[in-house]
């Protein structure tokens, strides 16, 4: 499986995406947000950074790159597709997941790890876990706080389309757990082929670096096949 | 007020100046010209009360690329491999405007490293105020952190380390210095140089506003009174996002080799990246102001030459490739414009509007610069203060002093700090923020680059020689404790009025023990800055050096000591000098007593070499789970970040409690596991360094045993709380 | 005569949308002793547009909030041609 | 009657700071076809306060602003009592 890694002006952490990729055995290229063909690929990821300087919205201006029209099409055809923080931000403006991510509770940016527990293995990021899987997995976002209309909400929730929540270590799921003011905890949506993260998996691939629990989420992504969610 | 000076006089330039630039000229200068002279020979580009005296710092080594004088430093990492590094301040301008004065100072000292050719990799930032019941000084500490934040994490750079620190002199007057580091292949090295007669000059990002006019001359050479807002230029605002594309569009351009050279615009913008490249290529050059893309109409020649709009490059480019460069500068989106072409002879010249506005032998603008031997003396209230040593008839009670040591903001937990900060993009930070220094590996090497940055403004107030010295040492002892080799310095000096000869004292004196040190060493100084005039109301700061040193862990140990590792039953042994410590300046007098006398403990070149040896062994050798260097608090202090870190208690015994808490340089603490204490004691013999052995970890109680069988015992839990709490619960 | 028609939009977020920066500015007024029960931020985008007849110019400005300025899952928006 | 007067605080970045956040909404209108010339982004901060007489009402917020809700370096505000 082949996977475009899409670069907006400001993205930053689309090397490492890469990287992780590489590491876990799949293969993956850098692909520039001007660029108008997909086709070579059979999955995305969207990474995060702050496209377009997160100016106006976070998202608001890369959703109308010209590569997110074959982003499109490849959600459309059932093909993986996955944003990372950022890269989640920009799925949610261009309307492949519901929702926004607003300003962080307590106006500040947040960089440390969290723990995540897993909520349902129906998404392409947790379909190797298992329920009840706690994961610590760094996070690093100033808008991480998931807010979505009511009526979406319950749609997300009772359609189990949640498949990871804000935690503490033993899994545990509260509002002293929840980083960022995230409804419901929330911290990854799923949308049949196309899923959200908050957090950042590909920065636990290697235990030199604090932890291997991201390890899961990529492969679970790397693993999922075009078409097996739709 | 200054209506009625004359204008060199409101630009900040003496009249002995103006009497010099007339000399260069021959005639009188006109208004663009200076303008251009006034911000090239203010204090803060030109050094002219400093480098006279920045000559005594050793800079030379083998592995030495580039010493100072460049945008940055660069060091030799073998195998092909380069390292960039450099350190600025942004004082003042973050007074003014916290958020937007550290994000630019963040901007500027990124650009000083992508122009010699290497990816900024990691940023150090080392930020001082006053203290937090203050509510400004609050509102400042948050500003100037949400700042580094918002510029550094929009670049995409990370933050992986660096200071907070608080202390009334810097209630007027915030120290925000900010180090980067990037990494080259050899190759890839670029430098400042407009290379021979025909080259274009091209200039590219931002476009060109009336942003921080006067800003480096006004603001950074000059001090702070109340009356001072009317003098203040117009703050200028960082746009992370623009400077991120214009790295990745200048690291194209030399991954191609599309340019013979590059001048980051900072102070001085445009006069300083016009002059300085053309002085060190020996050319001349013709610049058509009319080409800059500008976002303001009218601007005047003047206001041109001398704005500080952030997020601007020069690049000078061999004609054959100008239209290469622009293509890849409309690929990242940036705007770009043909603003000068070099020339034979040494000529500037500046034209607008069809007239030449300016015109001069470009290295007077840079070479010419003035250089003052400023008097110097010591201060004549030091000796009353060496004398003004406290006594102590009774022991203090430990548990409460250690309690509130712990709970005070200079040393308890900076994690409010760095937990803004993206410490990890780029996958390549083993060892980040709140450990002895910081350690980032190069990916697809064994190798692995380690980092601290060290300062202690009232140790070098009680002793500027001394402090300067002990903060090389204390540096290069945090780089070891990593398994790496010390091997460059970066500094950036952080004093007050150079017009006082006490103040000059205090640098001359620091500058000579900081060489001192570093020729011990054999440590190179690759570059720095200096920022002088950091006083408001007549009053001074404490001398504030601040030390970035580089080291280099080849290979890099597989596991790397830190505070966090600690185990039920492991030893505690102190290793380094065992009785020269001092309360002198300690963190202890200052939150205990409120007192700051006395002399602070000199550094022993022969014993701190031989720790760092020491240090650097047992991490290589994978030898000792937990290091950690006896700083700010002493070795209460220091004991107990381990134990709240690795969540285990401690029992170790004393034979003065003064010696629990007093500082000197060179000492460390380590967590012994049985099976390796012999081959520890072996290689510190061998290498002559003391040990202690302390006690053991354990239980969950940290315990002080006195010679005399008392006993004080401070629940983990409280201490840790204390710790947590220093500067959590006073910013919410 | 002007060369532009400026044109302002107000973006207000929906009262259904948390605003937690309202509510950390509101805390702080009360902190500091002001009498404030409520505090609401929003964003005000002015823009420069060809002079033209105010239908079509609000037409205009209508399809950018839709598109860019507005995000319709949390924002409403009110244009304002100024004369 | 309302039991509180509301107050809109316009907050103007003065124009001789540069607002990256307009040039980069700017850009990305002119991108998606719009003829637009200018943005600029400022912030509209609506209050709830208890009522009073429009002096005192104005001269507690005008204080907020200089407090807190305005930066003075880099901008200006405008007070508006909503009747
Ligand atoms: N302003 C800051 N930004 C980032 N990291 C910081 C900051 N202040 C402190 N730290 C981190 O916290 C740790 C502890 O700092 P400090 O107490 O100054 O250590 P030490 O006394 O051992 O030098 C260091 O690793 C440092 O990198
Ligand atoms: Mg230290």
């Amino acid at each position: 499986m082949k996977t475009a890694v899409v670069v907006f002006p400001g993205s930053n952490c689309e090397h490492d995406v890469v990287y992780a990729l590489e590491t876990l055995g799949g293969s993956a290229d850098l692909v520039w947000h001007r660029d108008t063909d997909l086709s070579g690929y059979d999955s995305v990821v969207l990474p995060g950074g702050f496209a377009h300087g997160d100016y106006l919205r976070t998202g608001a201006i890369a959703r109308f790159s010209p590569v997110m029209a074959e982003v499109n099409r490849l959600a459309a055809s059932g093909a993986p597709v996955l944003g990372i923080c950022n890269g989640f931000q920009i799925l949610c403006e261009a309307g492949l997941l519901p929702g926004v991510l607003l300003q962080n509770r307590d106006l500040k940016f947040i960089c440390k790890p969290i723990h995540l527990r897993v909520e349902s293995t129906n998404s392409i990021l947790t379909r190797a876990a298992q329920v009840g899987d706690v994961l610590e997995i760094p996070l690093n976002s100033y808008e991480g706080n998931f807010t979505a209309a009511p009526s979406e909400l319950a749609s997300l929730e009772s359609a189990g389309r949640v498949p990871l929540r804000y935690s503490d270590a033993s899994g545990n799921i509260d509002a002293t757990n929840n980083p960022n003011g995230s409804t419901n905890n929330i911290a990854a949506v799923s949308n049949g082929n196309v899923a959200g993260i908050m957090p950042h998996p590909e920065r636990a691939i290697e235990l030199i670096l604090g932890s291997a629990d991201g390890r899961i989420l990529l492969e679970s992504f790397l693993e999922s096949k075009v078409s097996s969610h739709v | 007020m200054s209506e009625t000076l004359p204008i060199h006089q409101a630009l900040g330039m003496t009249d002995d100046e103006y009497a010099d630039v007339c000399d260069i000229l021959n005639r009188p200068p006109t208004e663009a010209e200076l303008a251009m002279y006034s911000v090239m020979w203010s204090e803060h580009c030109s050094y002219k009360s400093s480098r006279a005296f920045l000559g005594r710092f050793p800079t030379s080594a083998p592995w030495v690329v580039v010493g100072p004088g460049e945008n940055a430093g660069v060091v030799d990492l073998g195998d092909g491999w380069l390292a960039a590094l450099r350190i600025e301040s942004h004082n003042h301008p973050s007074f003014v405007e916290p958020y937007q004065g550290a994000a630019t100072g963040v901007g500027g000292i990124l650009r000083d490293i992508f122009t010699m050719g290497a990816r900024p990799i990691a940023l150090w930032d080392q930020i001082r105020f006053g203290p937090l019941d203050d509510p400004h000084n609050r509102y400042l500490l948050a500003g100037v952190v949400a700042g580094v934040a918002g510029y550094g994490n929009a670049v995409g750079v990370p933050t992986v380390g660096g200071e907070v620190a608080f202390e009334e002199c810097y209630s007027g007057n915030p120290l925000v210095n900010v180090m980067c580091l990037g990494i080259m292949r050899k190759e890839q090295l670029v430098l400042g140089t407009a290379g021979t007669p025909g080259t274009i000059a091209v200039l590219l990002g931002s476009s060109t506003g009336r942003d921080g006019i006067g800003g480096a001359s006004v603001l950074a050479s000059a001090s702070f009174d109340a009356g001072s807002d009317t003098k203040r230029p117009t703050v200028q605002v960082g746009d992370p996002f623009e400077e991120k594309k214009l790295i990745e569009a200048c690291l194209e351009l030399y991954d191609r080799a599309l340019v013979v050279g590059v001048q980051d615009l900072g102070a001085a913008g445009l006069s300083c990246a016009t002059s300085e490249p053309a002085a060190r290529a020996g050319t001349g050059m013709d610049v058509d102001l009319g080409r800059v893309h500008v976002r303001e109409a009218g601007m005047s020649a003047a206001e041109l030459l001398m704005s500080e709009s952030q997020e601007r490059m020069m690049a000078f480019v061999d004609p054959a490739n100008v239209e290469a460069v622009l293509a890849v500068a409309t690929k990242w989106e940036i705007d770009a414009s043909v603003v000068g072409t070099v020339t034979a002879g040494d000529t500037l010249r500046i034209s607008y509007n069809d007239r030449v506005v300016a015109e001069m032998p470009a290295a007077s603008l840079s070479e010419a610069a003035p250089i003052l031997r400023r008097d110097s003396a010591q201060p004549d209230w030091l000796e009353g203060l060496w004398a003004d040593t406290l006594e102590y008839r009774e022991t203090p009670d430990i548990t409460s002093c250690l309690l509130e040591v712990l709970a005070d903001p200079s040393i308890g937990d900076p994690s409010w700090v760095y937990e803004q900060y993206d410490h990890q993009l780029f996958l390549n930070t083993i060892v980040g923020p709140g450990e002895n220094g910081s350690l980032l590996r190069i990916k697809g090497t064994e190798k692995a680059l380690a980092v601290s940055t060290d300062g202690n403004g009232r140790q070098c107030y009680l002793d500027p020689q001394r402090g300067g010295a002990n903060l090389v040492w204390e540096a290069a002892l945090n780089v070891a404790m990593l398994g790496a080799k010390p091997m460059a310095v970066v500094d950036n000096l952080n004093f007050g009025n150079p017009e006082k000869p006490e103040v000059m004292w205090q640098f001359i004196e620091t500058v000579e023990g900081m060489s001192l040190a570093c020729e011990a060493l054999g440590v190179p100084v690759v570059g720095g800055n200096v920022s002088f005039y950091n006083e408001t109301d007549e009053v001074d700061i404490y001398p504030t050096p601040i030390v970035g040193m580089l080291g280099l862990a080849d290979p890099a140990p597989r596991s790397v000591p830190r505070l966090d590792s600690a185990e039920e039953g492991m030893s505690i042994w102190m290793f380094g000098p065992q009785d020269s410590r001092n309360l002198a300046g300690s963190a202890f007098e200052k939150i205990i007593k409120g007192h700051v006398g006395g002399r602070p403990t000199s550094s022993n070149p022969t014993i701190g070499k031989a720790v760092i040896e020491l240090a650097i062994a047992l991490a290589q050798q994978e030898l000792v789970p937990v290091m950690h260097d006896i700083s700010d608090g002493g070795v209460a202090v220091t004991l107990s970040e381990v134990c709240i870190a690795s969540q285990v208690g401690a029992h170790v015994a004393y034979s003065s409690w003064a010696g629990l808490f007093a500082e000197a340089p060179h000492g460390f603490i380590a967590a012994v596991p049985d099976n390796h204490a012999a081959a520890i004691r072996a290689i510190a013999d061998d290498l002559g360094v003391p040990l202690n052995e302390l006690g053991t970890f354990g239980g969950d109680h940290i315990s002080f045993d006195d010679t005399r069988g008392g006993v004080t015992s401070i629940p983990l839990s409280e201490a840790g709380v204390a710790w947590s709490g220093a500067i959590r619960s006073r910013m919410g | 005569m002007a060369d532009t028609t400026t044109v302002t939009v107000n973006i207000r977020r929906r009262p259904s949308i948390s605003d937690p920066q309202g509510a950390t500015v509101a805390r702080a007024l009360r902190d500091l002793g002001h009498d404030v029960s409520d505090v609401r931020i929003d964003k005000t985008i002015e823009l420069q547009v060809p002079p033209g007849d105010a239908d079509s110019i609000r037409a205009a400005v209508t399809e950018m909030c839709e598109k860019l300025l507005a995000n319709p899952v949390m924002e409403d928006f009110e244009i304002v041609i100024n004369p």
